[in-house]
């Protein structure tokens, strides 16, 4: 159920990096690892006394490092981290960065739902770290990188298949009649306004992508994500109907709108509130129309 | 090695504006950036992007109103530029598609904001800057520009003659985080720096995690002097646990600010008799601050902004992201209690100083954005301000470094107009612990690849270095000592003890800092390393502020002085500038430039 | 114009006759549940009754179309989640032939079953 | 499954009990179209003995003798033939209210009731079938 197509390649690269690495690296490598493992005595402890601790969450974090020994295999660690009002799940996981082991890997950035990048598979749905307040969570909270995709590092995913599917449904405004006047704006009914806006906050955090099956089935299935970055720009009437009509083009293709299964998962993750389904559908009944017009 | 004509660092709206612009001139455009650009804090901004676009409005009256916000710290040339192109840029957007929020009649919808003299705010909803950052993108996609994301750029690389000034600048040298990897960019036209902003300095702000400042810290130490590093601006209204923003509309409905003892405390503690929580975004700042520190903050932390008694139904019309905010990052339900809030970092004024086509002194060098210091904004930014500011200056910079002739610039740039050296009573040395400024003492007649690989090797060493040390201080534990230093001693308000203890503060954070390793040894995606990297330019930022604030003893917009609470024209109508000087930082000061084309801005009483 | 046009064959013309189908089945499977099962019970079913049915050529031509549009229905329901789950190329093409032959299969045969029924020999191989 | 490494039941249905509404109801729509594609296909096979049938002699067939006749009420007679057509019409009456459920949101009508649809075909489909026990198991010979 990987939307990976086989890396075959990838097994052949890492064997050979780890042939080059020089016995002083080896060395080093060595001390770092006893350190770790002193490191993870004193962790344990804290955990111990921690454990006891009311105020405390335990997180349990997938980790993985195709480099590291003891990463190589994925396992989940255990961290206890204090509790505050109003700590999220982003919040704890930096805690634990910081104060127990910082080769603990997300991204991260705004700390505020809007760069997207800690899209995480959480308690067992697909979530923003920093916008999942931890009191909202059964303990533990189990931590895991976003399914369905390649994980890079701990709970780092690689993000490319993702970017390409959006970047395939032609993501950028095109219209074939500006304004004469250079300084004349296009004008734009607030209804048509109102009809795009929620397409137009998608933040590409990969989250519903990776909730859909039939994405995870279909590698080359577009996706809840770029089927709504479509839907923005088809119903935009600044674009115009022959761009419209072009705009359905691409997304009814073989793996376009079709696919979706009306799985709901997407539109129930979507940590912008984007009704994705909703607007998966409307293109199919918009492709629909047009279509049934030349029978 | 990749070799581009002009190679843009950091995505951002800044950034992204240059790329596009150099494309068009022309240019053979890279852009590399640490984050994917979508997730560019650009996309934080809410407000909107100011632009006299309407009848009874000129572009004129919003230089006036910025050149006001700025107390007259502002380079009239760079501000008129911006009020005068930030109509073409905006119309530019619509015409690429972003979002606006639409009038009846179809046009972007324009609202009032603080401190402009009319509502030329344009807007899209509550998420401008997300739309912008977006519809830019799109446009660089569009245009098949090359983007390395995950790229994080390490240095760049400029030659080392004597003077800053003789120097020139042929690319980056990055490294790449999913693989590891360190390798040069070479730029045959331009390097410019979009970095962005430098919240991280301390340890409450709006910014992201990302923004470490490493721009400007690259550029000064490549010798790009730095200037009006002490304006800081900081928001009143942020929530205390992450700092996110509370837009000023819940004090501009109604929302009242609350103490510990209930009381209504702008008013009944007589900070702004008239305005009360309307009052300007430093005064409400200072305010609070008080409030806390006299012991009548809640927990010792923050105070309480209360719009419970606005009504549900006018919350959830017009301000129901708030509520979301509340909700999501402090877990506060805004319609039963009150929310708490503190003032945060929220921008900086100053930065990389540039020309107003975006240029440093250094040849090939350029920078834009936050990071840079033209300057538009002075001692203090009105909201609204920065958004124009990417694209204006994105798209001169863009142009500029493509080789399009754009005439003289006003502003000087370097030590070679008037300058006035300075001292700071510096408690400590500052700068490279032991450096004592041993240039490497200029081997002239580099070659533009000679320089690029010098830069390389040097970044690949210290990446190396890095890693394989086996022990000493981790990266985390100092910048969390530094963050509070700063957020303790460099914040709304200034005295000359609190900074100085700043100062010793960030030397010995130095010093630990010489003793730093990176605990991860993978190569793969290694976060610990990067983050090392960025403490040791929040370090180098940090100073860079305080020292700043430490020479400028007057009261000057944001920058705020125990010692001498009010503007000093006489003295301080300049420009605080800060040179890396090889490790042993100068201090020295340039005029503000108040003559415009349009007109000379005699400074005047900043009241509203 | 033409090229719009095959755009279609993509899958948004099975899709829709998908839903066309579906709607048309709603109608005909009630129909059919509830008259061989509620009104004749289906214990009480005989050959004589059955014939008696498919004489009427209406009935006849509603069980036709039932069989057609159920095929369909359910042998392009099978298609598409196959489709959805990657089957891919070859596969996908040697899928797609043996699920035609066997809806013809059961098409034809339903047909003749009808026909014996109705008592038309016409059509019918045998 | 081109994992280089194992990441467990992440990539796969093992997490089933994280399932939400509408996964459900794709799921449960599916098998259901199984079955019932597959019931269609058993069903025209069944039918086919009145190709048999239609060549008896008249009184056989007047006197309920004949092979399509005696096959259908030998199955009929079956106790496990009766449960399972009560199966089959909770399989069809599912399909058949998540057929409509799934129409509806093609059209865009009640997407935001799509869980609460989802439930109620659940548990009409319920009702429906054992209300048509008593019918479905009328006269069985045990
Ligand atoms: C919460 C908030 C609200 C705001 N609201 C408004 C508003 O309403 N109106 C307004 O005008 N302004 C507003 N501002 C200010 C404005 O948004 C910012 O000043 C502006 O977006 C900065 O843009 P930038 O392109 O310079 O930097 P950023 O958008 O921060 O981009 C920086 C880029 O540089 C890259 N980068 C950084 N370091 C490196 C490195 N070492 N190597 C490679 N790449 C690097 C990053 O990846 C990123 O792509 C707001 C700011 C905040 C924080
Ligand atoms: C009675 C009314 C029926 C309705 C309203 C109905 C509705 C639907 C709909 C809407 C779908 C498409 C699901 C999708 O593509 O997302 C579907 C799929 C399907 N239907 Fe039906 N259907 C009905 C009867 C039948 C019958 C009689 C059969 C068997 C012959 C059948 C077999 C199937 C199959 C096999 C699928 C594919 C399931 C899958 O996705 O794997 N359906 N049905
Ligand atoms: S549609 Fe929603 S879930 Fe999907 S990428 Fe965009 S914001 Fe994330
Ligand atoms: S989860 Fe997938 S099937 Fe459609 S409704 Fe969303 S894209
Ligand atoms: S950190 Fe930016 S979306 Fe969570």
């Amino acid at each position: 159920m990987s939307t990976q197509q086989p890396e075959t390649q990838e097994d052949d690269e890492s064997e050979g990096e780890l042939e080059t690495t020089s016995p002083a690296q080896q060395q080093r490598l060595e001390k770092k690892r006893q350190r770790a493992a002193a490191r993870e005595q004193r962790e344990a402890e804290a955990a111990e006394r921690a454990a006891a601790d009311e105020n405390t969450v335990h997180l349990k974090v997938f980790r993985y490092d195709p480099e590291v020994e003891g990463k190589q295999e994925p396992r989940f660690d255990d961290f206890y981290v204090p509790f505050h009002k109003g700590m999220t799940v982003l919040d704890a996981l930096m805690y634990a960065r910081d104060n127990y082991d910082s080769s603990l890997t997300f991204r991260h950035s705004c700390r505020q739902a809007i760069c997207g990048s800690d899209a995480l598979f959480i308690n067992g749905s697909q979530r923003l770290g920093c916008q999942t307040q931890v009191s909202d969570l059964d303990d533990p909270v189990r931590v895991e990188p976003l399914p369905h995709q390649e994980v890079v590092k701990d709970l780092v995913v690689d993000m490319e298949h993702f970017y390409d599917q959006m970047e395939a449904v032609e993501p950028y405004f095109q219209t074939d009649d500006l304004p004469d006047d250079e300084l004349e704006e296009q004008h734009q009914t607030r209804e048509n306004r109102e009809k795009v806006k929620m397409s137009t906050r998608c933040i590409w955090c990969g989250a519903c992508m990776s909730s859909c099956n039939i994405a995870a089935g279909d590698n080359q299935y577009l996706g809840p994500a770029a089927l709504n970055k479509a839907y923005r720009f088809a119903m935009d009437e600044r674009e115009g109907a022959d761009m419209k009509q072009r705009r359905l083009e691409i997304i009814e293709q073989e793996h376009g709108v079709w696919r979706c299964q009306t799985q709901f998962s997407c539109t129930e993750v979507c940590p912008k509130d984007i009704p994705l389904t909703e607007h998966i559908q409307a293109l199919k009944r918009e492709a629909v129309k047009s279509n049934l017009k030349f029978w | 090695m990749y070799e581009y004509d002009v190679i843009v660092v950091g995505a951002g709206g800044a950034g992204l504006r240059a790329a596009i612009a150099a494309q068009e001139a022309g240019a053979e455009v890279a852009i590399v950036t640490k984050l994917h650009p979508v997730r560019s804090h650009t996309g934080a901004a809410e407000g909107g992007i100011n632009a006299a676009l309407r009848e009874g409005d000129d572009w004129t009256d919003h230089a006036y109103d910025t050149m006001k916000g700025s107390d007259y710290l502002g380079d009239a040339p760079a501000v008129e530029a911006l009020c005068k192109e930030s109509p073409e840029e905006v119309i530019q957007l619509e015409h690429w598609g972003m979002a606006f929020s639409r009038d009846e009649d179809g046009r972007v919808s324009q609202r009032p904001f603080g401190g402009l003299s009319f509502p030329r705010t344009t807007y899209a909803g509550a998420e401008t800057g997300h739309h912008l950052l977006h519809t830019l993108y799109e446009q660089v996609v569009k245009r098949g520009i090359e983007v390395f994301d995950e790229w994080h750029v390490l240095d760049v690389a400029v030659t080392d003659d004597d003077e800053p000034e003789e120097r020139s600048c042929h690319g980056v040298v990055a490294y790449e985080l999913a693989t590891g990897d360190v390798e040069a960019f070479t730029a045959r036209d331009g390097v410019i720096l979009a970095t962005g902003g430098l919240g991280q300095v301390y340890d409450h702000t709006t910014n992201a995690v990302a923004n470490t400042g490493d721009g400007v810290a690259m550029a000064y130490r490549a010798g790009v002097p730095i200037e009006d590093m002490e304006m800081i601006q900081f928001h009143p209204t942020t929530l205390p646990s992450t700092g996110v923003l509370i837009s000023e509309g819940v004090r501009g409905e109604g929302g009242i600010l609350y103490n510990a003892n209930s009381e209504r405390l702008m008013f009944e503690h007589g900070y702004a008799n008239n305005d009360g929580e309307l009052a300007s975004r430093d005064v409400v700042s200072r305010a609070e601050l008080t409030e806390i520190n006299e012991g009548r903050g809640i927990e010792d932390e923050y105070v309480h902004l209360d719009m419970r008694h606005l009504g549900e139904e006018r919350i959830l019309d017009r301000l129901e992201n708030i509520l979301h905010l509340a909700e999501d990052f402090e877990g506060v339900d805004g319609l039963e209690e009150p929310m708490p809030v503190k003032p945060g970092q929220h921008y900086a004024m100053g930065g990389i100083e540039t020309n107003e086509f975006g240029e440093t002194c250094v040849e090939g060098l350029y920078a834009i954005g936050e990071c840079a210091c033209a300057s538009v904004h002075g001692a203090n930014r009105l909201g609204g301000n920065a958004l124009p500011e990417l694209t204006v200056f994105g798209k001169r910079a863009g142009r500029h470094a493509a080789g399009e002739e754009m005439g003289e610039p006003k502003i000087t740039t370097g030590k070679t107009g008037d300058y006035e050296k300075g001292t700071v009573d510096s408690p400590v040395e500052l700068g490279e612990p032991g450096s004592g400024a041993v240039a490497d003492g200029g081997s002239a007649a580099e070659t533009a690849d000679e320089v690029v690989e010098r830069t390389l090797e040097r970044q690949r060493d210290r990446i190396e270095r890095l890693l394989e040390k086996d022990d000493g201080v981790q990266h985390a534990s100092i910048r969390a000592d530094v963050q509070k230093s700063m957020t303790r001693n460099v914040n709304v308000f200034r005295e000359a003890g609190a900074l100085k203890e700043a100062l010793r503060d960030i030397r010995e954070a130095r010093e630990r800092y010489s003793d730093v390793y990176v605990e991860d040894p993978s190569r793969t995606y290694n976060t610990d390393l990067i983050h090392t990297i960025e403490t040791r330019n929040l370090l180098d930022v940090a100073e860079t502020i305080t020292v700043g604030a430490l020479a400028r003893d007057e009261f000057r917009g944001a920058h705020w002085r125990k010692e001498a609470q009010e503007r000093r024209d006489d003295v301080w109508l300049k420009h605080t500038m800060l040179s890396w000087n090889d490790g042993s930082p100068e201090l020295w000061y340039k005029p503000v430039v108040l003559e415009g084309e349009e007109k000379t801005y005699e400074p005047k009483v900043r009241s509203y | 114009m033409a090229e719009r046009y095959s755009s279609f064959e993509k899958g948004g013309r099975r899709w829709l006759l998908q839903r066309v189908t579906a709607a048309f089945l709603i109608v005909v499977l009630a129909f059919h549940f509830f008259l061989l099962h509620f009104v004749n019970h289906a214990n009480e079913v005989t050959f004589q009754m059955s014939a008696g049915r498919m004489q009427q050529w209406i009935y006849y031509s509603l069980m036709v179309l039932f069989l057609i549009t159920a095929t369909f229905h359910g042998v392009n329901g099978v298609y598409n989640a196959l489709v959805n789950m990657g089957l891919t190329g070859a596969r996908k093409r040697a899928m797609k032939a043996a699920l035609s032959v066997a809806s013809l299969l059961l098409i034809v045969q339903g047909l003749r079953t009808a026909n014996a029924w109705a008592g038309i020999d016409l059509l019918p191989i045998i | 499954m081109s994992q280089s490494y194992n990441r467990g039941r992440i990539e796969d249905f093992g997490r089933w009990r994280e399932f939400s509404a509408g996964m459900w109801a794709w799921i449960f729509h599916k098998f259901t179209g199984w079955v019932l594609i597959g019931y269609l296909f058993t069903h025209i096979a069944v039918l086919s003995t009145a190709l048999t049938a239609a060549n008896a002699d008249p009184s056989t067939i007047a006197a309920h003798n004949d092979v399509y006749t005696q096959t259908i009420r030998a199955l009929e007679s079956l106790l496990v033939v009766r449960i399972l057509e009560v199966g089959l019409l909770a399989v069809a009456v599912f399909h058949i209210l998540n057929g409509i459920r799934l129409l509806l949101v093609d059209l865009g009508i009640g997407l935001e009731a799509q869980d609460r649809s989802f439930y109620a075909s659940l548990v009409l489909t319920g009702v429906i079938a054992v209300a048509s026990v008593p019918t479905f198991l009328a006269g069985v010979t045990f």
